[in-house]
């Protein structure tokens, strides 16, 4: 099958399937027209699309935890006190790693180990291994929506379980699933398996069932500029809308400073609905995620409670429709259901007391929201150019030439030529272009910030800014200033 | 004086890159030859890479909770290698949760690890260790970097 | 002796000074020109002035606990504590009740007590018991500069001990220590016990010793509407510069409305310098603090972390000078040292992360600072008109006739009328304006303000509503909206 | 219906005056006749206005943590006024600290309060308690509110 982001045929599709399900015993209890008819029972509050809905129209932000143990009864506990304790909104099923990198067997083993030592031994939830009715055994335990959270690079048999599962939210996407996520996987690769992913969640779409769909924004969570991970985004759900997916949740990880947050969760909406239209796709309704802090963390609990507080703080005054919630526990391991229910609270309790307060719009927000989207208009034409109109050929293309390059990814192919570092106010800005197809006056822009910061600093910035950097939140700080 | 390697790598299906990337600057910035083997790494590629390179010392990251299943036997491994003697080190976030880390160390000590970090150490510490471990220390080493 | 704002002469203080010193055995251990010599051997970095300049001029917000116990040891323990542990800017030495009564027998049973329980029977330091040399061992205990903070009405003899025992700041006020901390302790008592204090910090003042005053500003901790506590703290401020007081903090309570809050704090300063210069007194340095929430507060920790965030964020974008900081343990108890260490450590990551970070101005701030002074000039004007240019007498006179008015305020000599309640986005308005001197305007702008509430919530805004807003925070929300 | 009056105060060298006010008003709106003697306020003056009123119950706060010291011998004197029956009831903040509810109960229980209400205690609380012990509950009292 030759790349591109047109919908895939249904044969091409029928053909997958049946590799798909065979992968591991569980895709036998796939039956799609059963799914639908199981989904069309669900009662409206634990529909995902319609919770967010919910949200964007009376202006709330609405919390979500991530979590996930390696055995079902366990899970089901975690989720029940997430909902009752943590007063969660949403509630996540998180994948674990084994099952991430389609190792079904170690994933049976972690199981096995886990039933053995009494804990869980594996760091999410084996869904494929688990199947399709232990699925349904989760949806049916709590009474909101429930999505699936993972990282998975070829999730097309996880997507067939789970959905048949009765989750009706699917994270990820073929770039944001697979750069920060592999080593080794051709990104043509994972665009086509998610491409299957979009497919499927059209497919019920078609049947009058709405799939939610959410790019997983932040990507290696370690000082992504904004521009950067919209570019992912937004062909994310331009490849997402094509495959007829109708309801695509927009996300975005917190870099700190307010006004560049609160831009860059203005900007993703704007950029969607412009390239959706320009490309002739179907306007969907489109929604925001934030997530709170992504990179590493104070260890201790009470600094962690105010990293997760500055999270939710911007999420409400941007007016993101969901934040995704860390945990005091966040830098030392996997939290506990206390530490996790903790953390949702720390943040209803902001997004309860701030609801209807927002950041007035001002000359720096709307500065910012330029450059975010100037940024990454610039990067997409670009991309589009490569794929002489293809945004799927393009993306191929764009990774290779360096056009979107991803900070500290682990995927050989993304160039890693780019480097991030915070400005004198902890907005993220670039210290290396790397070959981002950016203008004069943007460079100039960045640089001119970076540079007032080492004149602060007294020091010329270099890679050894960026790693400070990358302690900083963890020591206390937002912006590295040198060690004195 | 003679230029030691370093194996430095992420073991398992765990894609946490960026701890391994400072580390990998801070020890060739302390002077050391790092064999960077990346994220995903099996065991068998620490001892290939290992043997390979000569390398005085494997150092293995796990941050992402399995560690326990993933590290388990990798010194028995570098016996058949017949790199038995070679320096483990290992660090991260080694197991799933917050655990008390002298209960984790104590396992991965007993695993055959010589070395064991817990959660958030800089690189300082693995440096000097190394060092002393290396016998690089006393003889003015330290002095060249 | 007549009650006048004009400094006191040194006839009448050397004639206090001999009862008040009398009043308690410890008085015979206060020797003023010891105490100087005392000052002048404090290192810099412990002298509270001089602290709060350096975060002035630096832009940062530092942060400060309250904490006081029984005992003498652990008192110092726990100075040690949260200077170490909790990474405190300031310390307190927050003092007992029974003291702040002058009930200095039953502050000896206190001790005692104590001492039997092996647990503090005081909810503070009973500093006039101790005396002057247990004051100053506090002092040399720690590295940081220390407040007296405490809610007295007479504090004359607190004050002559603990400036005597090397602390550099001491907190309260004439009416601030008054209205919201006696029930019938006559307004013109207060005023002329608080002149005493004022000129005892003047006299050291002229010695070239520089002592922190700090009048209270959150007063009754409870919906207090900003111009009523910057009417009350600008009067303070007037009085303690009568007085030869030459370095002032202004104190605010948050509301929890982000841009009221901060049109709160930018307009004290604004407010002291022009009436100081009105009055024909000198300009003296003025720097602010900004308490967290004073009212009630959630029993849950985790929500309470996100109470004392949203104060952190708040006291860093408004760029107040020093942050009064609340404890996890708020609505149950006296805090520990542990979970007094942990607050101030949850608000010094959020300090930190958000230094230099401020919210940009927008119309809707200006708007909100505008209303703000113009209430509070309305109310000084009035109150100096009522005294005839005298302020000491005008305030008497405006309590008796409600041109100053506390919500809440258990003080007979408080007329008791005004009520105050959130609007729809949680800043506080009048629902009644008692009999403040306000115009047909201002009484427009919160009556359409709450009216909106009204609308939003289906009800007529009355009493019920203040009542939900007393209980909304601890709740885990800011507007007290209809249980449904 | 006869109207039954409470004497409601905060004892000591306690100000608190949020929740006393918000307590009279509750009670007023729940039919009883409030009797508030405000903020610190001694025992003595509690058992004045129980004895003046002739009141069925004496509700004393304490919420800045001296409770255990103030709050004790009250019913003593209460028995010394010839009101030794009458009912008791305490709430607050009534220890210095963040204690065991229950055994901060038992202690004010054996001081000869009749109930104790912890911290964040509604209004709606004592109302029905005081139906009941009242004896209001049953006879329709209730339905007359
Ligand atoms: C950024 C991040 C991510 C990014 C990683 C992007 C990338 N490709 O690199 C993303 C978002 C993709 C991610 C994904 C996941 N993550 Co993650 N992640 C983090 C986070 C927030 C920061 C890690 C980091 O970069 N830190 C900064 C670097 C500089 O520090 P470091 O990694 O700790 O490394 C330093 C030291 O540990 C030490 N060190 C490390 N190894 C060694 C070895 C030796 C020999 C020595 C001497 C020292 C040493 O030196 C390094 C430099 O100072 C941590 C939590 C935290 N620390 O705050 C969680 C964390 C590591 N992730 C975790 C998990 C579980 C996951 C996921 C499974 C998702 C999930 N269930 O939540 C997936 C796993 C994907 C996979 N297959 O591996 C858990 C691990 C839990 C556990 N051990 O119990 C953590 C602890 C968060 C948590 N509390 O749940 N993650
Ligand atoms: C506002 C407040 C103040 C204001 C009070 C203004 C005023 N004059 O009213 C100010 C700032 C002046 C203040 C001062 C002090 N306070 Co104060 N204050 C508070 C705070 C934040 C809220 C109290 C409040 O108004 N709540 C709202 C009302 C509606 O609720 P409530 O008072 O709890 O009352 C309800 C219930 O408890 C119950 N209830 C109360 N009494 C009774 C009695 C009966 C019989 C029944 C059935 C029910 C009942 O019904 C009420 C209505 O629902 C509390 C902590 C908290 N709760 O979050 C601390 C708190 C009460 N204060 C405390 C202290 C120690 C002080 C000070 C000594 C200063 C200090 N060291 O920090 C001074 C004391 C002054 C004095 N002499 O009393 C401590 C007490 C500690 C303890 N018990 O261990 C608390 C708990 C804070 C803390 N954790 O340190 N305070």
């Amino acid at each position: 099958m030759k790349l591109t982001a047109a919908k895939m045929n249904q044969e091409e599709f029928a053909r997958q399937r049946q590799a798909v399900l065979g992968q591991w015993v569980t895709g036998r209890e796939v039956d799609f027209s059963e799914a639908v008819a199981y989904h069309k029972e669900l009662p409206e509050s634990k529909i995902f699309a319609l919770k967010l809905l919910e949200a964007k129209n009376n202006g709330s932000t609405y919390a979500q935890p991530r979590a996930g143990v390696a055995l079902l009864n366990e899970h089901l506990e975690l989720m029940r006190y997430l909902q009752a304790e943590g007063e969660a909104d949403f509630l996540p099923t998180t994948i674990d790693s084994y099952t991430r990198q389609n190792r079904y067997p170690e994933a049976q083993i972690g199981i096995d180990e886990s039933r053995r030592a009494g804990r869980s031994m594996l760091n999410g939830f084996p869904a494929v291994n688990h199947g399709v009715a232990a699925c349904r055994r989760i949806i049916e335990s709590v009474s909101v929506p429930v999505q699936i959270r993972h990282g998975t690079p070829d999730a097309r048999l996880l997507a067939e379980i789970t959905l048949a599962g009765g989750f009706t939210a699917f994270e990820g996407g073929g770039i944001s699933y697979n750069i920060p996520y592999a080593k080794d996987v051709p990104l043509e690769s994972t665009l086509k398996y998610w491409q299957y992913v979009d497919r499927l969640a059209g497919l019920y779409e078609e049947e009058g069932i709405r799939i939610n769909r959410e790019p997983f924004g932040p990507l290696t969570g370690t000082l992504v500029p904004p521009s950067i991970s919209h570019a992912v985004t937004i062909i994310e759900c331009i490849l997402a809308v094509a495959q007829g997916v109708g309801n695509i949740t927009l996300g975005y990880g917190q870099c700190g400073n307010l006004i560049q947050d609160t831009a860059a969760l203005h900007t993703l909406p704007i950029l969607a609905e412009e390239y959706l239209a320009r490309l002739g796709l179907p306007a969907v309704t489109i929604t925001t995620v934030f997530h709170q802090w992504m990179g590493g963390f104070p260890q201790d609990e009470a600094k962690a409670y105010g990293v997760i507080s500055w999270g939710a703080v911007t999420a409400a005054l941007a007016k993101a429709t969901k934040v995704i919630v860390k945990t005091p526990h966040e830098a030392l391991g996997i939290p506990t259901k206390e530490a996790n229910a903790a953390g949702i609270r720390t943040t209803k309790q902001i997004l309860n007391m701030l609801r209807g307060q927002t950041l007035p719009r001002t000359a720096e927000l709307a500065s910012e929201e330029k450059v975010i989207l100037e940024e990454t208009r610039l990067i997409l034409d670009q991309v589009l150019d490569l794929g002489e109109g293809d945004i799927a050929v393009g993306t191929v293309r764009a990774f290779q030439a360096g056009i979107i390059d991803v900070p500290f990814a682990p995927s050989r192919f993304n160039a890693g030529k780019i480097l991030p570092v915070r400005d004198s106010l902890g907005a993220v800005r670039f210290l290396d272009f790397g070959n981002l197809p950016f203008t004069g006056d943007i460079k100039d822009y960045h640089r001119e910030r970076i540079a007032r910061r080492g004149r602060e600093e007294g020091r010329e910035p270099a890679f050894q800014m960026v790693i400070d950097d990358i302690y900083a939140i963890g020591k206390g700080i937002l912006v590295g200033r040198p060690r004195s | 004086m003679e230029q030691k390697t370093l194996v430095l790598g992420v073991i398992g299906a765990d894609v946490h890159a960026v701890g391994n990337r400072i580390l990998a600057y801070a020890f060739s910035q302390a002077g050391f030859k790092v064999v960077n083997i990346g994220v995903l790494s099996t065991q068998e590629e620490f001892i290939q890479a290992a043997v390979e390179t000569g390398a005085a010392a494997i150092l293995v990251s796990s941050l992402y909770g399995h560690g326990e299943i993933d590290c388990c036997g990798l010194r028995k491994k570098c016996g058949e290698a017949g790199i038995g003697d070679i320096l483990l080190y290992v660090g991260g976030n080694l197991v799933v949760g917050k655990q008390d880390f002298s209960s984790v160390e104590k396992d991965f000590i007993e695993m055959g690890y010589d070395r064991v970090y817990p959660p958030g150490t800089m690189p300082e510490r693995p440096i000097e260790d190394l060092r002393k471990d290396l016998g690089l220390i006393g003889n003015g080493a330290e002095l060249c970097t």
